[in-house]
């Protein structure tokens, strides 16, 4: 027998000369913190019969929408109109939900597959594209829908979420935000450094790790041996949910009760959202390397649009009306990209030396003449 | 760019340390939207004192002690900055600024360029940088090439306790990213100055030697040396000029071609590694510029090629006096 | 009534039509994962009664031992033979039971504040000091005793532990890596990346985290929400442990136990002992700043020297010679100290280009040359 | 330093990609000890295939997935290495080295020096780096500067499928850190090498074309603009020599001040950013060698001070043939 047999032995409690009592653990019960073991699911139980009818409508709109989105999104990269896309197919229940949870000044941190998301909460769809058609970094101005830049290093924008919110709530404004990253990215330190500071700090944010099972070509299993990502909150004593991430309305939920959570001064929260990416990381990628065509077809049963869909028609709601008014607003929006998407951009050369700073330096502008110069002698040459 | 007055009038004596204080003092009296955060820089007033006293006059929300994370203090700087404020970060010594460069480079450096001008991200961070204060290995390294070479980031560094205060209001003040470095060395050298005497935009270099024979060029730890090699100079029957950069980025060329055409002489002088280092950019600079006004080559003084040594051994890897002064008859007097 | 009220709604539970079993969650248990909700003691309970008693002699003398050998560091800095020193006192129980949990084949990671673990485990003491003289970075081959340098930037010694850990296992050797950093160093990205990857590629490594309630300045609470810093563990789905730390039997069972369950193929632990250190951060360091003496006090009486003296005296095993025998073992290694450190060390400038790569590039072979030149002209100059 | 022995013969036709893919298996298979880790590396084969094959050849093990942590990957094949492995790791791309800076500065660069020999790391970092291929922001930075001027590291960049073979060998046996730097743009070039024709160890500098006129001295992926430039520069004349340094570090002196004093003209050419660009070392570094040689200063062309611009613009960022010959038709000729 070791010592290690009286671990659980209340004689042992408490008989400690001089164990200070601020020392001792936990300083909070972690038990609110750990997530539910199952991931909530409302679509196709009982509590989706309390949902808003108007809501589970928004949410259907939305969602076709935003699945014609992105095959029209997709169809553009092989019309070689934009240079990568990353499809978020599969994941549009996510999206919206993320779009919807937030009021328009709240502020939402993106990441590369996130454009549905940012074209939800109202950034237009060429401009959230830019990035991936390749003629601007960042076709919006953040600060007019109070949607960050897409972020491509992976997990660098939860402490700029985290930031943000610390600043808004010193403001004494109720703002919140929200930040979007996937499974691979609670692998990289800037997740961990960002989700103590916000714990620390109280701050008004809400983390949404939409898990599609994947990081490229990196399963789950080889990115993180935890029960669920979920439980990585309890490390930094905040709440942590888990919630089936292809039901628009569970998601909905979470994410809005977490939202309010923060809002009103409950803190952070930490929501895994399980989900599949229904296409290859981006049309760059070959997806039959690393997974199986059954995969995708099991998750292609638990699709977030048909799983609504069964909702509404099992409350009656799938009338010849909404369906048709879904279906014109999501062609409308598919219209519009590719009458927009149809010429190439104008683009001034002049504009790589524009914002580099506030004012740019003596040798920048130097580097602007001689780009100049030579922009000028190319059209000499071509007769312009 | 925000407000930048002095409540503080008539000339005073201190230390760098205490310049730096009172500028930071300075600036968040004058602009709310000024916030500090770091490690200890709380309580403790920062590890070098820097930021003493700040919590206990503006409150610890303003003067903040963050967890131990560098990327996660910088990171979170760049959301308070999209949000209105204006952070000053303190790096406790410049090693520990490295696990912070993903955000600098990716981010901070370039958030105004990705966004078209719309989130301008202006951001100070404080690096206590460079050797000659016996720190252990991490505590000594001179990394101010590493940011000069990142499009975005202005980098400046102060060699005395009036551009200590000055350059650090201006640095806070300025709606650009900016990296500032402080001689570690020189936090205690004691100097009068006048808070009051109006602060420049960062990017002007100035001489603060004059001289006939030939020009040292440095700034930051190594302006000391270099006025001691001057005077030593002397004796050797040379009359150099020193010119001192004060920031890397907006480099100062005007200035300092002004001085290199009129001398043909220069040697750049600095102590962090030679190779790729920040003198590598200005003698390349200068020669381009100057070549036909040049009777030797742009020589360097630097320090050697290695990692930064234990403290015992510094004094043989820093730049000395003998070191810039052999550069200095180096430079092809025969002719 | 929100869909949430439903949550724990067992007739919700497994009705949603395709959700994929291989999605649900959690993947592991957490339940064993989690830490005790009060660290184990042994000392002073009746689990003591059951502890060898030459295992508590053995504890006892090393602890005299590390007590003397952080009082004598810290002379050494008031007298100018040390550069700096970051004193474990107060910590003595960790750093003895960190060295006497491993085999001599073990690897030890250990942080600027663990010399006293590194002497423990066989390290010259004058060369375990070396880095904080300032005569040399490492002044002990780490391989002959199977101890990395002392690392300083923060929790940077995490991955390497784990991947020494990973080759091992690979090798087929039953080799264990044990890390050691303090309760700041847990907010890095490093140990987060670290802890991650030891769970995955289920390493046998052991994380030992010294909660001393400071880092530097910053107490745990603006350091970390989380209910104990153990409660990571859940987190990377392996084991949080928590521990007493200024108990050396129940560290010594605690590290023990884990260090068995690496080697024999259980994958990692987090280990959490809550201490206290006694002085300053550093001699440089002011800890009247940011901390009452009352605080300090109230640890001075949860000392680790005399948490095992008074068991000892409650077994009967303080006797005279163990006193005898212990005290003068710390005098002598007290007395090896002052000499060794009585004269300044001769150093070889040369050496700043020794090691810099395994063959000197040219420019360094020039550079050298410079050095030698200068030396030699100055040797001139004085004469010699 | 480990074995380097190819088990292939004879003179074959394929990619950079391909060489560089057949240099690692050849390496696994002639030493145990190297073992090749990172993101997407196994069942992918990496992003842009390097790795293809490798874990189906050499199991999981040999070559692993790693979570997605670029400071971890760096920091376990730390641990790796000092257990005797040779550790091979992928960044994924030049602007996700970033996080690992921290573990290459403080750690991969210093082990040795640190324990004074006792702890060499032989691991190799291969880092797809640079512009040209349509990479939306954060996939084309090139940052060599940084690496270049952090003593302990050496830094190699190929340029032709022959040495993406040989170098890309001689950096995984070398017992020093190497920073292998691999132009994403020339990855599926095609060329002819014989992979048995042995391997030279790192360091030196080889002429690509003589010239008689002026040296365009480069590395990389602007080694086939230069050679573009030089064919173009017949028409006006010049008949340019071309160097291609391979390395950074180490630095081959002796070869470009070779050539620079036979000629008496030099530019130099990168793509990435020019200030504090490897470009002013070298070009500074050769002007201190063979100044009296030079008939004008060496000149830069680079790209610009700005941060990698969006694909639609990156053609007016990165040197091209008629930049170079600008810079040529500067090189004082009426002299
Ligand atoms: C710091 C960093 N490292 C590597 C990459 C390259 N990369 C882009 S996406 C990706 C996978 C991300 O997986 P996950 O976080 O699960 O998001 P998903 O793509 O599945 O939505 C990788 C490795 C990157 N963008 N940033
Ligand atoms: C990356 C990094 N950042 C900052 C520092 C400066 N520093 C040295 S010790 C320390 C506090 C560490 O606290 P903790 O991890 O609790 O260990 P303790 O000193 O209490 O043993 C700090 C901030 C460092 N060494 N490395
Ligand atoms: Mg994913
Ligand atoms: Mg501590």
């Amino acid at each position: 027998m070791t010592v290690l047999d009286h671990r659980n032995d209340p004689a042992a409690a408490g008989t400690v000369p001089g164990w200070r009592p601020g020392a001792t653990a936990p300083r909070t019960d972690p038990a609110p913190l750990l997530p539910d073991p199952e991931p909530l699911r409302v679509l196709g139980t009982p509590a989706a019969d309390a949902a808003d009818p108007a809501l589970l409508r928004e949410l259907y709109r939305r969602l076709v929408a935003g699945r014609r989105y992105n095959q029209q999104a997709t169809t553009l990269t092989k019309q070689g109109r934009l240079a990568v896309y990353p499809a978020s197919t599969g994941q549009e229940a996510c999206q919206v939900a993320a779009a919807l949870a937030l009021r328009p000044d709240d502020w939402l941190f993106p990441s590369y597959r996130d454009t549905l998301a940012v074209v939800a909460r109202g950034v237009d769809p060429l401009q959230a594209l830019t990035l991936l058609r390749g003629d601007a970094h960042t076709g919006y101005d953040p600060r007019a829908t109070r949607t960050a830049p897409l972020c491509t290093p992976l997990a660098t924008q939860v402490p700029h979420a985290v930031g943000l919110a610390h600043a808004a709530r010193l403001a004494g404004d109720d703002t919140v935000a929200l930040a979007l990253l996937g499974d691979g990215g609670t692998s990289e330190g800037d997740f961990h450094e960002g989700l103590n500071f916000a714990a620390v700090l109280h701050a008004p944010v809400v983390f949404l790790v939409q898990n599609n099972g994947y990081a490229i070509s990196v399963p789950l299993t080889r990115q993180s041996a935890a029960p669920t990502l979920a439980h990585k909150a309890v490390g930094y004593g905040m709440p942590g949910r888990l919630v089936d991430g292809n039901d628009a309305l569970a998601v909905h939920a979470v994410l809005t009760e977490a939202v309010e959570r923060a809002r009103t001064g409950g803190g952070p929260t930490l929501v895994e959202a399980l989900t599949y990416r229904i296409e290859a990381h981006t049309n760059a990628d070959d997806a039959t390397r690393y997974r199986q065509a059954e995969e995708v077809e099991a998750w292609r049963v638990h699709d977030p649009v048909r799983l609504l869909e069964d909702a509404l028609r099992g409350r009656g709601l799938l009338d010849e009306e909404l369906v048709a008014d879904a279906a014109e607003r999501a062609e409308q929006l598919a219209a519009r990209m590719r009458a927009e998407f149809h010429t190439d951009p104008e683009l001034d050369p002049m504009s790589l030396f524009a914002h580099v700073y506030a004012e740019p330096t003596q040798q920048l502008r130097e580097q602007a003449g001689q780009l100049a110069a030579e922009l000028a002698a190319e059209a000499e040459v071509h007769g312009r | 760019m925000s407000t930048v007055v002095s409540e503080q009038h008539g000339l005073r004596t201190g230390t760098m340390a205490q310049a730096l204080n009172l500028a930071l003092r300075d600036a968040m009296r004058a602009d709310k939207t000024v916030h500090v955060l770091g490690e200890d820089v709380g309580a403790l007033g920062g590890v070098f004192r820097i930021t003493d006293g700040l919590t206990a006059e503006f409150g610890p929300d303003r003067c903040l002690d963050t967890p131990l994370a560098e990327a996660g203090i910088l990171g979170t700087a760049v959301g308070m900055a999209m949000y209105g404020l204006r952070p000053v970060v303190e790096m406790q010594f410049d090693a520990f600024a490295y696990p912070a460069l993903e955000q600098l480079f990716s981010h901070v450096a370039k958030m105004r360029n990705r966004t078209a001008g719309k989130l301008p991200l202006p951001i100070t961070v404080r690096i206590p940088y460079g050797g000659g204060i016996g720190g252990v290995e991490h505590h000594s390294d001179a990394s101010e090439a590493y940011y000069a070479h990142t499009p975005g980031l202005h980098v400046v560094t102060p060699a005395t306790v009036a551009d200590a205060y000055g350059l650090l209001r201006a640095s806070i003040a300025s709606d650009d990213p900016v990296v500032f470095l402080e001689p570690k060395r020189l936090y205690w050298g004691k100097d009068g100055w006048d808070p009051a005497a109006g602060v420049e935009p960062v990017g002007k270099a100035v001489l603060r030697r004059p001289g006939t024979s030939a020009v040292l060029v440095t700034y930051g730890p190594s302006l000391p040396v270099c006025l001691e090699a001057a005077e030593a100079a002397k004796a050797e029957g040379w009359d150099l000029a020193v010119l001192d950069l004060r920031s890397l980025v907006p480099f100062d060329e005007a200035t300092a071609c002004e001085v290199v055409r009129s001398l043909g002489r220069a040697v750049v002088v600095h102590e962090s590694a030679g190779f790729g280092g920040a003198g590598a950019e200005i003698a390349a600079r200068l020669t381009e510029k100057c070549f036909h006004h040049l009777a030797a080559p742009v020589l360097r003084v630097t320090g050697f090629d290695v990692p930064y040594p234990p403290p015992m051994l510094e004094h043989h890897h820093l730049p000395g006096v003998d070191r810039i002064l052999d550069a200095v008859a180096r430079l092809q007097w025969e002719e």
